[in-house]
This record gives C-alpha cells, structure tokens and sequence, in this order.
C-alpha cells in the first residue's frame, strides 16, 4: 500500500505521470473529464467494497484459502455428468490456451492476428472431420444455445413454427431453448419410448408445417439413436429439417448424424479438452454443409481460407461477414459477440493430440465402461437400468425396487465420499462414467450402493407395512425436474 | 514461421495422447462394444484427423502463438469498445487450482463453499458497483447479457399482461449492436436513433418515439464515441413515462466506475461485460461473462439458479416461477467469475476508482495526441472531453490522400499495432475507436500516436506503402473476395480441399 | 497402449516412418547402428523397471497421487530457512520462466536467442544495481558453488592458502566449500562473537599469507556484520581479499558490502522469486567489481553488451569467453556448464517487479518481523535469544533455561502443525521468519511455545531431581551439527 | 521487437508489484527498524532499479521470449551432445503443484513421502538403467556431477592412502572438456588422449599413459563424435589393472539405454544428465541436474544426505563418514528429479529402448542426408554407423568458398534452425555436431537437412548472404572484438552507462 495510491496495474497513478499528463490537457483534475455526468448523479462517497488486498502476496492467500474450501472431484469420487463431463484434458492442451498470445488476444484482423484465424479455421476443420460435415462455425457460448440457434435457422428457412423434440433433453437446455425460440418456434414433444425416439410416433406427427425434428443423441439420459436415418427420411419427407444435437465425443466409433442425414448438427464441446470448472466452461458448436441457405442463417463468425497475393499462402478471413449482427445490427442473424474462441483452440488442439486412433480408443473405453457400470450396477437386487437403449457415458438406473430415492442414495453416498449421479426423479439417478472412471471406481460405487440397497432391504423388510419406500410398491413415473437440484 | 495447416502435417501412425485400456476386468465382462454396435452406429471410415507426435502439435501451435498479437504483447488500445486492458497473471494463477478446475457444478453445495462463495461476493460487489439489487453472473458474454435483459423485460411486460402491447425496443446508434440484434431475436421491432449535431443522444428524438407500444429504451452511456449522456436520467424517466422499461449497456463502464451508477439514473436493468471492464482476459473472443444487474421489481425474471447465503453457508435456489429460467449451463462462466472477484479485491474501492479515472486521463491525454495528427479528427462535441474512449475519423486524411481507416490500420500491425475498424453502419466516417483503458503508460500511448503520425504521414507521401501493407506479417495482403463467393469460400480443409482440388474428404 | 510399440514422445515409432528410414540408409535393422557395441556388453534382457503409464492421464493420477502425499508449507506453519527461504513469488515471475521459448532454450547463439542473451544481461545489471558492484555472472549451481569459486578466485589470484572465516556458516555450505578448495586453500575459523565477527580476533590472524577474510551477513543465523568496512580494511592492509557471502533479499535496506570495501560478493538468488521446490531451486551469483583481474578468474559465463552493424542497437555476446573450459578444456577456469540460468531470469524479473521501493518495503517487512519474532519468543519465561546482532529473517533462540531441547521442541510443535525451526545444537534453534509469515503466525507459534515451555516447566519442578531437561542445568554448547537432522 | 534494455522503461513512481505492509500491532512494538538500523547497515542510495507497471515488465520479457528459440520451437537438433529432446508438457503440469513448489527441504520426513519415495525411486531406476549399485541426485547439472565423480575419486584414493601417490587423470579429446577441467579443479594432472586414424579411442595409447601415478580414466562413451568405443571394457581393465578408477561421462547416453550399461563394462563411477538423457528441459542453460551411479566399493563416498526406504517409509539419512559431504543444498535439483521419474515413468523398459534405437535410426538417417550435401563431410570412421550424434566437417565447403562453419550456423538462424560450433578445440576442421535424438519426426529431420544443403548452396553461388548473415534476426552482425576489450566490455547496464557515457551508476 502506498500513499498516494500507486497501483501495480494501473501505471499512471504514478503521481508525477498524472501530473504531466494534466498537464497536458490543460486539465486542473480528472474531475473535468466528468463534465457531462450531471452532479446528482454523481456518487458522492467511495464505493461500499471490501478492503482490497493490494499487496499480490495476500490477494493470494485470500483467494486460495477460499478455494481451498473447495473439495474437488479429485477429492470425491464422482458419478456426475448431465452436461459437464470429467474427461482428461492433455497437458498440451492448457499450454497452448494459456499462452498469453491466446489468451489475451480479441479480434484482431486477419494479419497481426493470423495465429488465432489460423488456429479457428483448424478448429472448424477438425470438428468437420469428426462430424463429416463441410461448415462449423466459431463456438457460440454453449451447447444451449448452438441448439436454440440451430432449431431458429430451421424456423427462418421454412417459415413455419412446429418443432417435433424427439428425444429426452436436459431440462435447463429446454428452459434455455424454449425462452429464446418461442418468438419463432413452438416445441412439441414427442415421447420416447425405450429411452430412444418413437419413430412411428413421430411420423405420426409430422406435416409440412413442421420446421424440424430435433434428435438429441446421445440424449439426457445417455441413450444413443440408432434410427436417425429413419427419422431424417420422414423429416425430410414434409420438408422439415433434422436438427440433432449431440456430444462429439464418442465420433470416433459411432457414425455422425451427418452419414444418416442431419442437416443440422449441434451440442457442447466441453468434452473436447476442458475441465469441468463448476459447469463454467462450455461452447457451443453448429455444423451444417456446405450450403449457403443455412450458412447464411449462421450468426456465429466463420473463418475461412482465402488465397493472398502470395502465391500459394494461405491467408484467412470472415466468410459472409454480411450475415452478422456487427455488419447489419438487428438486420443480422440473431447476434455475434464475445463467445467462447478460446475453448474452440482447446478443442482444436484436443482433437490434433487425439487423432483419429485416440478418438477411437476413446470411443471404445467410454462404451466399455459405460456397459460394464451398466452390468455392475443392474446386478444389485433392486436396482434396474432405466432402459434397454444403447448408451455412451451416461445411463439411468430406478432404485425403486430397492425401495430407495434417488435423493436418499446421494445423500447417503456423498457421506462415503461418492457423488454417485444426478436423480432425474424420485427413483431414478442419472449416473456417468468417463475414462476417468476406472474399473475399480465403478466397483466401489456397485459395492457401496449394494450395501446401501441391502442395509434399506433389511429396514423395508422389517418394516414393510410403512415404509413408503416398499421395494414391493408400484414406481410412479415423477415429473421430470425442471432444474437440477443441488 | 510458415506453419503449414495442421492436416498437412500428419504423419500415419504418429501419436499425440494415448487413451488408458480397457481394464481385462472390464474386457472380460463386456466384450467387444466396437464390434456389437447396431448397425448404423458404428462409424465406417475413422474421421480424417491429422495423426501427429505430440511434440509436433505443440510446436504448430506455439508457432501459431507467436503469430498472434496478444494484449500481453501490444499496446492494445485499438479496440475501442473493447476495453484491453491488463488481465493480471496473477489471477491466471489463481483459476488453474483443481480446486476450481476438477469441480462438477452438481456436486454437493457443501463440498463448493469456495466458489460460491466467490459467486456470491461478486454478485454484491456489482450490486454495489451499480447500484442495482441484485445480481446475476449466469450469462456467457455480453451480447448474451444483453440477450437476458432483454428476455427479462419480455418476461416482465408479459407477466403484467403488456407483452402484447410492447412491441417496440429504442436504441441509439452509437449503442452497441448487440441493443438492437438481441431485441429483434427477442421479437421487437427496433427503433434506431441519431444523435444530435454535437453528437449528444437526442432526447426530443427519444420522446417523439416513445409510445404505450414502447417495452424498453436499450442504450449503452457513455456510448461508443465515448460521449456521456448528460441528459441520462431524463431519458429514464421519459421511457418510465410510457411505462417502458430502461436498459442500460454498461460496456462502457470503465470511465465511470465508482463516479456514477446505472440505478441512480434510474435504470431497471443493465449489464456489465467481465471480459471488459473486469480484467478478464478476451481470450481471442471469448469466453467473456457478463453480469446483469436489476432492481427489486425485475429481481424475480433473473435466471437461474440464484446462489444465496443462509447465515454462514452458501446454497443454491432454484429459479423461481417468474424467473427466465436458464440461460446457460449452472452457474455462469466460472473462471472469468473468479478473476473478476480477484480483479476487484485486489484494487478495492479507491483502486477502481483509480481506474475510472485514469482510464479517462489516458483517453484525454491520447485524443490530444491524436488530434495533433494533421488528417485526423473526433467528430461531435468539439471541445469537450470524452469519457474513455473516443470514436475517431480518418476522413480529412482520406479526402487528402484517397487512403482508407481500414488501410491504416492493417498497416499499423506492421509496427506491432493495430486498431478495429468494424464500426458499422459508417456514421462517423473513416473511423477508428481508441480506447486507452487504465493499462497503459504514458510512454506507450505517445509511441502509439507516434505510430498512427508515421502512417499519416506515409499516407501523405508514400501512400503505396500504405496500401499494399502489410509488409512485415506472415501473411500478405488477402483476397477477401474469397470469403464471399460460395463456391469459393472455404470454411473447412475439407471443403477446401473439394472446392480446390476435387477431393472427396479423405 | 499401442501395438507395435508407439509412442507420443517419439514419432518415428510409427511403423511407416520407421521402416522408411531404414529402408534409406540401407539397414535391416536397428541392431546395425550398435555394431561396434560388442555382444558381451549388450543387454541380453529387457531392464527391469517398473509398469509405465503411456496414456498421459494414467500417468497424472500416478504422479499426482504420489505428490499428494506432500504436506506443504501451505497446510504447515512453517518457521524454516536454513538456506532455502519461503518468499512470495509474484506470478509474473513463473509466467516468463515457463514460457516455452525460456524454458527449452539452451545454448544458441545471440542471433536467433537474442532473448535469452538480453534477459541475462538484464538480470545480472539489476543484481549489479542491488550489490552496487559492476559485474555479476550468468548465474551458477547455488550460493555453495558460489563461495567455493569465489574462495578459489582469490586463492589463484593471490597464490596463498590461508582464509579465515570470519562468521558461522551453514554446515552444509562449509563441507562443500572445504571440499572443493582443499586443493588450493585452508580455511580457519575465528570464532564468532555474539554471533557476528570478532574483529579483533580476525585482525590478530591476518597476516601476508592470507589469501581471503570470508564474511558471511547475514550469517548462518540470520546476523548481519555491522563492522564490515573494519574488516575490509584490515584485510586490504595486507592485501587479502574480503569475500561475502550474503543473501541479496535485504538490500533494498540495507547497505551493499560492495560499498564497504568486499571485492568479492556472493551468495544465493533462491530468495529472488525461486520457491522453496524442496530445496531444489537455488542458483549462485558472484560478483566483483570491474576489474579484469578478477573478471579473469570466473569460471562462469559474463554476457556483455555490444554494438552491431546497425547504430545504436544492442548487441549481446559472452565477454573473455577463452576463461572458459569450453575454450579451454583444463586449462580454463574450473569449468563452466548447465547451470542456472533460467533462475536467474526468474531473479532479474523479480527484480524488474519488485523495483526500489519493493525491494525497500520487502527489506522493511523482513526486518520489522523478525524483531516482532524475537521479542515474542522471548518474552516466553525461559526463552532467550541466542545473540544480541541485529538479524535479518533468521535468529536463533535458547531453550536451555526452559528446560527444553530443541529437537524435543520441533517434535512437539510439529503435532501442532508447526516447524518451529531448524536445531542447531541441543538447546537452540533457528527460527526464520519472511514476509510470508504474518504477525498471527508468530503470535501463534509463541502461544505454542510458551504452552509448551510452561508444560515443561511444571513437569520440571515435579521432578526436578531426575530430569534432564531441568531449567536449572548448566547449558553445555554442543557441536554444531554437521548435517541437518531431519 | 525492438525492445529497450529494461532500465530504459524506467518511469519514477511506477510500481509492479506490491509488498505487504507491516501490521499496526508489529509496527507499534518494533517502531522504525529501518531507521534505526546500525551505522554502516543502513543503506544510503535506494538501488537504481527501474519502476515499472506489472503489465510493462510482463510484455518486456514475452517480447524477449518471442526473441528466443526454444527447443519447442523449432528443430532443434543442431546443440549435439546436448541431447534436445522433448520435455513433455504434462510433467510441467506435474511439478508446479504447491505440493512440491511449497515443499521446504527440513520439513519432518512424514510430511514428504511423496517427494522422497520419487527422490529414491529414480535412483533405482537410474541404477537399473547404468547397472549401478547406488545413485545420488544431488549434483545440479552434468559439469556437476563429473566434479562429484573426480571428488569421491580423490577420496577413496585418499581413504586408501593413495592420496599422494595418484596424481593424474586420463581422458580423451572427445570426452567432453568438462572432465579435463573438473580434474584439473581437484587437483589433478590432466593427460589428454587423441584417437586413432579411424577416431576411435586409442587403446595403446592409454596404455603408455596409463601408471602408477593415474587416479583415474575419465571418458565420454559413445564420445562426441558419435562413436563408440567398442574396446571401452578393455580400457577399464586396463585403468583397474594399474589401480585406477574408471569413470563414465554418460552425457552421451541417449542411443545406448537399455542397449549397454556402465557397470557392465566395469566402471566404478558413472554420471547421467538428467535434462539430456531423461527429457528435463535445458531452461536456457540450467537447471538441468546430474545423477551419480557408483559400484557399492564407491558408495560409501557418495554424497549425502542419502534417501532410504525402510518399510514403505521413506527417511533421510545423513551422509556417512567418507561420503565427501554436500555437494549442493539438500536433495537436488528436485523439479528435474521429479521431471525425470514423470520421463522414465511415462516410457518404460520399452519405452526408454525405443528412445535408444529411434535416435540412433534419426541419427543414421540425418547423417545420410546431411553426408549427400557437397562440402559436407563427417571425419573418422568411414562408412561406419554413427551412435546418436554426429560431428560433422564444412572443412571441404570452407576450402572451396571461405564460408567458415560458424558463418554457416548463423545463417542457419535465418531458416529458424541454428547449430552449436563450440567444439574447442578445433580437433575436427569447421565442425559441426548434429543430434536430432528420438523427438523427431522424418519430414523433420528432411527439413533441417534442406536448410543446411540450402545454405551450402548458397555459400557457393552468394557467399555474402552467409557471410553477412543474420537477415532476418531481430539483431544484426555484433562486434564480439567488444567483449574481449576490458575498456569496452560492459557485463552491466551500470558498467556500461559508465564507460560509455560516463554516469556514475545512478
């Protein structure tokens, strides 16, 4: 602390520096320079703050201790995922975003800033790959609202309004969605059945008025679509668009939409090469092909290669800057701003290390795990999977048979040190295993959960006439919870 | 460097990461899931990724680094509106903890006390910053700030039946685009207004289009010439007149921290962008995080879930009825919460009054730089001091040289400087935003106007040089008509490589 | 895990590129690059080493698991020093260090490592602006290496074998010293005197045959030498060198031995923004004044500033580098190699942040906590300090007359989780305090102190006839000991 | 960049960072230490440091890393007998937990399991790998650890009463320098050996040389030019035979592990470089760290303290009698042990031979290429495979062109690549030395080879261009006859403003 104030961060408090640049305006005090803010509205006392730690040393320590209150899934063994995944993020990976000439950069044209242009362009490249498609944009803040973006493009295209969801969704991706749609676009839902989509019923409900079907794949609940194609040709059929969304992760093994004919392809890249931060680091991608009736109803910025005066140089630049909002304002599509560049290098440089072994061998250790935790789980007397779909990473499994709540298993897990899912109702816990779940994790979560089953079976049994929890009594289907309970 | 594009680079059967086995344990129990998929699950071909040694990816993109011209690097005052200041590394420090990076947002409350408390604090500090009672750290990015006021004051008229009715959002030209993007997403019909002949916000403007139609005014003060609405609260209270709602972009925050607040003036809403005026870094355009602020009686549309403290602990609450629901995944973009708590307590109330003051100082002190420049000059208000930043027009020089703002400033990378120029639609011609921040030295904003002399004066007597810039990148002057031609646009190596070389993706 | 044998680090694993260049150079296998190993000498098994981790996340959770058995100075009050000192580490210091282009660098040329070139040259100008002497090496091993070298110059200059240390020094630092310059020079020791220099002890010793008076300030218990000009003076009279040994923390304060007649100043830069890494972080400096008769005697690297072909730019390239082994094999001055430059970027950029008035208000705290620490410790009944020098972080107290020893002292408060400091002989320990250590620390750890002494003390009149920690017995001075005891 | 010297940013009242003030209740009992101080102990002049912002200094030295060529950045290949290989980013990740950064050496040994179990664990593995019985970590580098072979040399000949009577070092020209100087620093006469007509160590030589009077043989093996010595167990015989020591520089060890071992040939002392062989980075010339493999004869003089494994315990142990005490403070160069084990553990058995034979396949391979550039030659040996490195001769280019090998390295900067040419003394004409280690890809190591073939083309049609060389640095030709002059040399800012301009150091 010193006095007067000289701040590390702000070089100018330097008194003498202030004075020569008063000086230099011919200004008496800063205070000239608000000549326009009127004085009622000026504030009149220091702002109510905490006392700062000026001194770094003790910004430190003041920090740290609070995130040392923290206690990581590093520290508990974790079984949670619906929508933020523990995968591992590769060294290389936080070194390239962490270089100060990344991480502070903005938007920069395309020559002092060739790096970033070059990097995004690669980072649209290697998710086309993955998801065999020709366009992806520059991430959008997350998989939300790629979503809510990628179903409004289908509503501009076709002018119409209806909007079949054809799959079980997060719900506070539908919150998110249905709010900033609802202008264009009116969500009706269809059922699943088996955790997949009722293909027949679908078609039931499909018309020329229908703007698109949207898939999620693999969806809330983990379950994977193996129909696509059917429901691409039926959505097609009456002119509707196939909108499905999608974690990229598993691309490796399983076909991408695009081979079974979706149009429009979206969802989170949280997965690719960013830790979990508390759910606070996603973005979101949309892939199309190469077709300019959807590429110009993409707000999102898209780079692109472009030839320079240089024989054969690679130069880059915005493609169709005219669609966005910084062109047009509201004449734009929707809006561009700061959304999340930096977790597209993440990711860009996440699939290079990958490569495409590694995303297969991903692929393979993730459906392994996922049926093996499946099996270890199922075979609890009293615990059943939720359906018979085929599932990637995630999975639901009703307890009701051991006649134990989702809440009351978390509740009793966490005192074992496991976060053993998230209930998506009463009875049913949402569970996700990642390559970061060994053998042995998926183990101890089988054994503490079968302990937990036997010591309430014992209880029910003693007590069967009043416990509400009966493992003889008939699961109800609960509402599924609009927000996460936490 | 001349780093090829990363596919080029691929060798067959180079590794990057290997991925942990499959445990035998787990082999012997499931078999071969590859193999077992149903038919059209199973991808055919592998995706066409580059296969490539690690030490070789990391390489291309530390070459691709050093190609980039960070804030670290320069003297970054070029993107005006953008606030580029010193996101300081200490904070960069602090963030990478497991404690924060390996925590799952549906863990336990109990086992996060840490980060919300964080949430928390940031959320009252802002409060306080702005004056308004509550706050929400949810949104990803200003623009998406903006997009949640909008949905709230939505939200609002239709709860008080009058969603029908208003059907019209006002904005001003010189406020950010996103005012007028977001409330045409949202369904309003968009009234855009001119500022008077000294530049100044029209409030006779504002008046003749407010209506009982009217849902809210959108405006961002000062606005982007880095003019200050003198007549602010009066623009409030005329929308308060109709019954509209007032929105207030503070993006442009930076001069007025701890001088004004957004909810004396009256406003009902407003946001702030993290990325600008609190030290978060921009991150080669985004993650950024916005912060919306609200007054009691919008308090129930913010979005969810709203961390709250009972006694000495921290919880979650789920949204409320009212309430716009989510906006984006838990609880917001973390790590850019976190810096901007750090930012704050490391400066405290008289630091961040120091910044707002300093950031005008250097502001006043580079438009009397830069007005120096024969060629140059700040339109409106003639005379006046501006706020932080300051809208500049190259038109003289143009007239004079036939030498473009834009021409300029792919020139300035040749000296390691830059400057933004998409400032459409061209109201003020030739133009280009500086905005200094509190960052910088004195030295570093007289070498920057030094630089913009130097062109100025190269554009005066060797304007070729000028036009043909840039001479000292890596790259060379781009066909940007490229870009603009479906058929030849190129927006994936893949689509390149059809477009150009008839090649089906590998 | 890859078969055949692939690995990230090394890309001509790849079967393809690996039988392609052995196709061009003409060999069937690798074994015809090894034949002039002869079969007797080769390898006939695989070695026997442990399981590894190829997938880069196995490897994390082995080694982080490992390292998480650490229990740092985070989670432990401690009160160490002894050589390695716990100072704050501003974080622009480990971005630069960690920067890629720093950190793989090695021995290029001032052209494409002008960078390098510069931040050395830059690094030993500011320790030059703290010592207040004009030359200082490309940093060496550590503070030991340092001394010896520094020793060795004045004994070669001189042609004499006699120095006299003239202070305490730390044990392990004397077995290194003594070991290396054993060839050339014997020291002896004048005992210390309320744990600084006995000056007239030392000016009775000098004589034409010593080559150097060796000063250590502040001293092996944190005692700074007041009377160093004295010293100078005597020895210049008969034409020894002075050599101090010194941290370079406190000179922000306090008076640079350079201006008080030392020819040679050495030391560790450890202190200058180096953690505590274990005590595996420490770099050497020596420093002398402009005169070719000693600058000719560093066996280091000197970086020295240069014109170029373009006027008025900076140059950087080694000065006299035929002192060196590199030129000169043998016949150079000891040697020079791999050593620790990039900590003393780490310095020079601690330096570079810490500025005057950092270096002023560190020098400050330092010196009004340790007299806080020393007041406190021994207003506890029995606890006196072990001198009366003024001290600088470090001091020593004796617990002789609270009946306690001092190993007995750090198992005691060690259960407490606090290191009290460092033994050095029965009844008296080292207590180091920094910038680090806030007043509640120290209030702390006399509370535990004086707990633990009056503990004692009661179970001392209880049985003052068989203890043998009783108060009352005469305090014997021990050995010092001659390694650390842990 | 064009970056000043830093004390030219200098700006009065500038701050970069701050320091913690002093609590009330220390201050009021201390009162004014600064005052106060003792005569003589006060200092006069504050140091003249400059007063810089925190963003300032940060950009000053990024600009100044930009400035610099690091091994991940280009092909790095040209530093032989550096062994340039890839240090993994992960084990950078791994080190700079407060769980080691935090680490004080005398904590209580049960509060450092971790570092210590790693500590002992490498120094079996590095005993498996040499064949040793026992391995110390202490030394901080390579030239280091040769001085601890030489010191446990001279105490064991010393603990035998043999002190006196050994008083000579044998080695060869291609061992590296260091050996000759670490010797001669303890004292001993240093004999140095040429090779034959084919480069290979000169067995009868070392013969004659060999007596009485000999403490030891130090010698590099494969040596510097790339050659093994396929007599080495010969030549320790012979050593043992006349009652001397045999120690092993393993610097060069990166194409023979788990191909050869040290003991295997009978050595009694070896050393490795951690950050050559076992993928620690070079950190612009330190720290690396050493590690000293000795057979149990020699264990007792190791230095101390020992780490030890009792149980599943880990303690520490002080250096016993003979040990020739500390070399270094504490345990060593901990974050490159703790890189190395990360290294060792992440390859395997498998692994670490895969190393041996892929560098050994990229040295073959290059010195093929690079042997098919006219004017290039690699002296000795001919038509004889290469270990891991090769020393190569422009002496024919030089002869033809006048272009000089150190001209040509220079130039090569130009390119982004850059080789080492102080191989003193000049043994080899114009030489070159060329290790391009397993971290290489093919397209690689054809790239480096194009350069060089580039540049040697170029000293024949346009020797001006490599002889004016660099173009395109951020410097230009430097006068070295400066740093030689002891009126012109200026090893300090301060030094240099004195003889320059004649300030007082201010």
């Amino acid at each position: 602390m010193t006095d007067p104030f000289v701040h590390p961060y702000i070089p100018n408090t330097a008194p003498k520096s202030k004075a020569a640049m008063l000086a230099a305006v011919g200004a008496a005090s800063v205070d000239e320079f608000y000549a326009d803010v009127p004085a009622e509205l000026r504030l009149d006392r220091p702002l109510d703050l905490p006392t700062p730690f000026t001194a770094e040393q003790d910004l430190v320590r003041h920090v740290e201790g609070l995130l040392a209150k923290n206690v990581s899934t590093r520290q508990r063994l974790s079984f949670l995922g619906a929508g933020t995944y523990h995968h591992y993020v590769p060294a290389v990976v936080d070194e390239v975003i962490n270089r100060s000439e990344f991480l502070t950069a903005y938007a920069g044209e395309p020559y002092e800033d060739h790096g970033r242009f070059q990097a995004l362009f690669q980072y649209q490249s290697l998710m086309a790959e993955l998801l065999a498609m020709d366009v992806v944009n520059v991430p959008t803040y997350d998989g939300f609202q790629a979503t809510a973006t990628a179903l409004s493009m289908a509503g501009r295209m076709s002018g119409r309004r209806r909007v079949l969801v054809a799959s079980d969704v997060l719900p506070d991706k539908l919150s998110k969605v249905r709010d900033f749609v609802r202008v264009l676009l009116d969500l009706e839902f269809v059922d699943t059945v088996d955790g997949v989509a009722d293909v027949t019923g679908l078609a039931s409900r499909l018309a020329e008025d229908v703007a698109a079907v949207w898939v999620e794949t693999p969806s809330r609940t983990g379950a994977l679509e193996a129909r696509l194609q059917e429901i691409a040709d039926a959505a097609h059929d009456v002119g509707a668009v196939l909108v499905v969304g999608t974690d990229p992760i598993g691309y490796g093994v399983l076909t991408p939409p695009a081979e079974q004919g979706a149009d429009i392809v979206c969802g989170d890249i949280q997965s690719l090469g960013l830790h979990q931060w508390f759910g606070g680091a996603h973005g979101g991608f949309i892939a199309v092909h190469d077709d300019p009736r959807f590429i110009m109803e993409m707000p999102s910025r898209l780079f692109g290669l472009a030839t320079t005066d240089v024989p054969g140089e690679y130069g880059f630049g915005d493609v169709a800057y005219d669609r966005t909002s910084f062109a047009q304002r509201e004449e734009g599509k929707e809006w561009v701003g700061t959304a999340a560049a930096l977790w597209g290098i993440a990711a860009g440089v996440y699939l290079a290390l990958m490569g495409p072994q590694g995303m297969r061998d991903l692929g393979e250790v993730l459906l392994a795990r996922t049926r093996y935790a499946q099996r270890a789980l199922a075979e609890i007397p009293g615990v059943a999977l939720g359906d018979r779909a085929v599932h990637l990473r995630e999975f639901t499994i009703d307890l009701s048979g051991a006649g134990l709540g989702a809440a009351d298993v978390v509740d009793a897990l966490r005192a074992e040190g496991i976060e053993p899912g998230v209930p998506v109702d009463q009875h049913q816990l949402l569970v996700c295993v990642t390559e970061m779940t060994s053998q042995r994790d998926i183990d101890r979560l089988s054994a503490e959960l079968a302990a937990l089953a036997a010591r309430t079976g014992n209880a029910a049994a003693g007590a069967s006439d009043t416990d509400p929890t009966d493992p003889g009594a008939t699961t109800v289907s609960a509402p599924i919870l609009e927000e996460q309970s936490a | 460097w001349d780093e090829p594009i990363i596919f080029e680079l691929s060798t067959p059967g180079e590794r990057g990461v290997l991925v942990t086995g499959i445990e035998p344990g787990v082999r012997d129990a499931v078999g071969d899931v590859v193999s077992e998929l149903p038919a059209g699950l199973r991808r055919q071909a592998p995706p066409a990724l580059p296969e490539m040694g690690q030490m070789r990816v990391l390489k291309h993109y530390l070459r691709l680094s050093q190609e980039n011209l960070g804030a670290d690097l320069n003297v970054d005052i070029g993107q005006g509106t953008c606030t580029m200041k010193y996101a300081p590394k200490v904070n960069e420090q602090l963030i990478r903890t497991p404690g924060l990076t390996a925590m799952h947002p549906l863990q336990d409350p109990a086992d996060a006390q840490g980060v919300l408390e964080i949430v928390w604090q940031t959320e009252r500090m802002l409060a306080e910053i702005s004056g308004m009672d509550e706050v929400s750290l949810h949104t990803q990015g200003g623009s998406a700030a903006i997009w949640s006021n909008i949905a709230m004051i939505r939200a609002f008229h239709e709860a008080n039946g009058e969603g029908e009715q208003r059907r019209e959002v006002i904005t001003t030209i010189f406020s950010h685009p996103s005012n007028a993007a977001a409330a045409k997403a949202a369904g309003y019909d968009v009234i855009t207004l001119y500022p008077d002949a000294d530049g100044y916000p029209d409030l006779e403007a504002l008046k003749r289009a407010l209506s009982p139609r009217t849902a809210a005014i959108m405006v961002t003060n000062p606005e982007d010439t880095g003019i200050y609405n003198p007549a602010i609260k009066e623009w409030v209270d005329a929308a308060h007149g109709v019954g509209a709602l007032a929105s207030y972009d503070q993006a442009n925050a930076n001069g007025i921290l701890g001088i004004t607040r957004a909810r004396d003036a009256g406003f009902d809403v407003c946001h702030f962008n993290l990325h600008k005026t609190f030290g978060t870094p921009h991150a080669c355009g985004g993650p950024g995080a916005g912060a919306n602020g609200v007054s009691a009686a919008l308090a129930p549309f913010l979005p969810g879930p709203r961390v709250a403290r009972e006694g000495d602990r921290f919880v979650v609450r789920e949204a409320g009825e009212q309430s716009i629901g989510a906006v984006a995944p838990f609880f917001g973009v973390i790590p850019n919460i976190v810096r901007a708590y750090s930012w704050m307590m490391a400066l405290g109330a008289e630091g961040l009054r120091a910044v707002a003051e300093i950031a005008v100082l250097n502001n006043n002190y580079l438009m009397k730089k830069v007005l120096e420049i024969p060629g140059a000059s700040a339109p409106y208000a003639t005379g006046r001091r501006r706020i932080e930043q300051v809208r500049y027009s190259w038109q003289d020089l143009f007239e004079d040289t036939g030498v473009t703002s834009e021409e300029i400033g792919i020139r300035a990378s040749d000296f390691g400087m830059h400057y933004w120029t998409s400032h459409h639609p061209y109201v003020v011609p030739q133009p280009f935003t500086l905005e200094p921040t509190e960052s910088y030295s004195m030295a570093e904003l007289d070498e920057y106007a030094a630089v913009l002399a130097e062109i100025a004066r190269e554009a005066r007597d060797d304007a070729e040089t000028v036009r043909t810039a840039p001479h000292r990148q890596t790259v060379h002057h781009t066909h940007h008509d490229d870009l603009d031609d479906p058929e030849r646009w190129a927006i994936t190596w893949r689509a390149y490589q059809r477009k150009y070389f008839g090649d089906a993706a590998a």
